[in-house]
């Protein structure tokens, strides 16, 4: 090997200095070791690389670049050969930041795919390839002593998510729970979350359908609407409240809402609307009265409520 | 009920209640599978092949609503959890079509028999590690695991039952 | 164990006979064993149980179901004890044939992919689990001497094509291939293909584009069009001859064909066309005259030809 670049560190703090030495040794006896080494980054000339013979007879030259400002670049190191320049050697630079501290750390419990699904922030973008771990420990207290580990959850390449398999919770345990990020220039940790994955569950939305108005006896009374409703079976074994909410299709008016209600109910009559008038109607539940969050809406009902 | 329940955290019986419904519905689902998959839709035609594996139930009798003492009924809803877990383990290898959901099973009476684990050990009840342990049956074919499966989802539904009531009496305000 | 049903076989040939038996061992004496064994399939009794007491005090019973016309049933072995019935034993029977010959082995070298691809039939269903294998080797000759083996191809679970990569395969000499079928009830092997692989070259569809007139010298031809195309790049290594196919865009009139074409052509003038008339032009090309397979037809060109 004729020619031989050694830098101090590959990996580079975007901005800061690089120093590199390229080193022809003396078994390369038919370069006439009298010649000028140069250096390219990328595809520029850099000056000021100062050159020595070194004890074992081979040459030297090394080179300080105060500022790259390049995340990615080639640095070649050339002699200058008869009327050519040859390129002896060449070595690829990274520069970049330390990894921001990942934060916005939010998590659902998904029963209906058994997994707790957590996302979050990364952050600006630190130039290096960076990999993010989901870190968490299931807890008896509050979190500040781990009383057995959950294995790491790598998230997809690219992704700010990922999910932890029912298998490694207990749902009504607490888990302490935190986002590593870790580059070539370091490691950092966002805020650390601790709570039961069962206070963190998200229903799926329920089931919101139209009833006809009451068959027999009294006749519909114009202004009123006949809805049932259920929550999803997979659910049903957790108490909820529920949310309505509806707006007359067309008009710019905002929702109005009836709550709290139950978790099922087979007959409500909603009055006091507009006669003659399509409405737009939805629900959506949450766990109640232990925590948990809100459901999605479920996907709007349209109904029409009678003449006057 | 007496008090009994003032010294539990206020959303522990809450939390028992909601665990006990979940692993009900869990063991239902277990059994409409089995006999949906496997025609052993019957566990009183497994009564015999119960004997002759050692099928236990788990006993309940400290909580039965005459004698209900509150760390006693814990403890002996601790034991009875521990059995039915491991007797669900040994169920292992099932059938590929009921696995699933008798991992789930498994992992939530696991859930709830640590729920009332640690709640007694909060309440200073000096619990002398894992309750004893009983034999459990051994299956030599895929049919007695598919029969252990329908016999212990039936014996679990019926001590849940009986937990459930007592948990609802504790939780009356 | 109290009870244990065995059988001669349990894979049959659908429709045929199965003969089972279900035998107490003595050491289940609290049996008493005077009760009756009985026999369901599903969940319907079968009568012909012959129940008999072996010399070592267990109780046995024999039935044979002459034609089991269920694909997958289960069998269990009942015991009358008190007035209730106990299953004591259940096995699961499966009937289905013999897998049928795959045929219709039909396969395409794809430059593309890199991969030889091959199809077939499978044939009616025999209700077993069937496992397909493309089973291939080089060979000198015409595939009657196996020179090389190349690993087998397992298609995806259901599939029924598989690719061989490009490293098994030596693009000019011969393989031999053909498809075996195999379950429980026997094994079963399609006729045998010899080719070199690209000989069954199948081309990536040609580029063709439209011209505008020649600007310079005569005038816009009427019922003329101007052309130009070229086949992918990756196939300019290929000998080839094209065909270019055109027809007035709504007439319901077949395709007229111009062949043979070279596979690159700057300028094209395509006359005898209808004036100020739409017409779709497409075209093809395929290895030549060394063998191959057409490529499929290019997207379609719509140009108008000029007025009269």
């Amino acid at each position: 090997e004729c020619g031989h670049i050694s830098l101090s560190d590959p990996i580079i703090h975007l901005g800061g200095p690089v120093t590199a030495s390229c080193t022809i040794g003396q078994n390369c006896r038919h370069l006439k070791l009298q010649s000028e080494i140069l250096w390219k980054l990328e595809s520029e000339f850099q000056p000021g690389g100062r050159q020595q013979h070194l004890p074992d007879g081979s040459l030297e030259s090394t080179i300080t670049l105060p500022h790259l400002n390049h995340t990615q670049a080639h640095l070649s190191c050339y002699l200058r050969w008869g009327n050519s320049l040859q390129i002896l050697d060449q070595t690829e630079l990274q520069a970049g930041y330390p990894p921001p501290k990942p934060y916005n750390l939010f998590c659902l419990m998904n029963l209906t795919i058994n997994s707790l699904i957590c996302q979050w922030e990364p952050g600006p973008d630190s130039h290096l390839p960076t990999n993010y771990t989901l870190k968490s420990f299931q807890s008896r207290g509050n979190c500040q002593t781990q009383e057995k580990p959950i294995p790491d959850c790598i998230p997809a390449a690219g992704q700010s998510h990922c999910s932890i398999p029912r298998k490694y919770l207990l749902l009504y345990q607490n888990i302490g729970i935190r986002v590593q990020a870790e580059n070539k220039l370091g490691t950092s940790l966002s805020p650390q979350l601790c709570f039961a994955p069962m206070d963190l569950v998200k229903l799926e939305p329920p089931i919101l359908k139209a009833l006809a108005p009451r068959p027999e006896g009294d006749p519909a009374q114009p202004g009123c609407l006949w809805l049932h409703w259920h929550s999803q079976n997979s659910t049903l074994f957790i108490k909820q409240k529920c949310e309505l909410r509806y707006q007359p299709h067309l008009a710019e008016v905002s929702w109005a809402l009836v709550a709290p209600l139950p978790s099922r109910i087979l007959r409500h009559e909603l009055c006091g609307l507009l006669p003659a008038t399509a409405y737009i109607l939805q629900l959506r539940c949450i766990r109640s009265p232990l925590p948990g969050h809100w459901s999605d809406w479920s996907p709007s009902v349209e109904l029409n409520t009678t003449e006057q | 009920p007496l008090g009994l329940a003032s010294s539990l955290p206020p959303s522990f019986l809450l939390k028992c209640l909601e665990q006990v419904r979940k692993i009900q519905a869990d063991g239902a689902q277990l059994q409409e599978r089995l006999c949906a998959t496997h025609k052993l839709c019957h566990p009183e035609e497994l009564v015999l092949l119960g004997h002759s594996l050692g099928i236990s139930q788990a006993p309940l009798g400290s909580c039965s609503s005459q004698a209900l003492e509150l760390t006693n009924c814990l403890s002996q809803l601790h034991s009875g959890l521990f059995l039915y877990q491991r007797l669900l383990q040994a169920l292992a290898g099932i059938s590929p079509e009921i696995t699933p959901t008798l991992d789930l099973l498994q992992l939530d009476v696991a859930d709830f028999a640590t729920n009332v684990w640690q709640q007694l050990e909060d309440l200073g009840v000096t619990l002398t590690g894992p309750p004893t342990q009983s034999p459990m049956p051994t299956f030599i074919s895929a049919f007695q695991r598919r029969a252990g499966g329908v016999l212990v989802g039936s014996n679990l539904q019926s001590f849940l039952e009986l937990a459930y009531r007592a948990l609802r009496y504790l939780a009356q305000p």
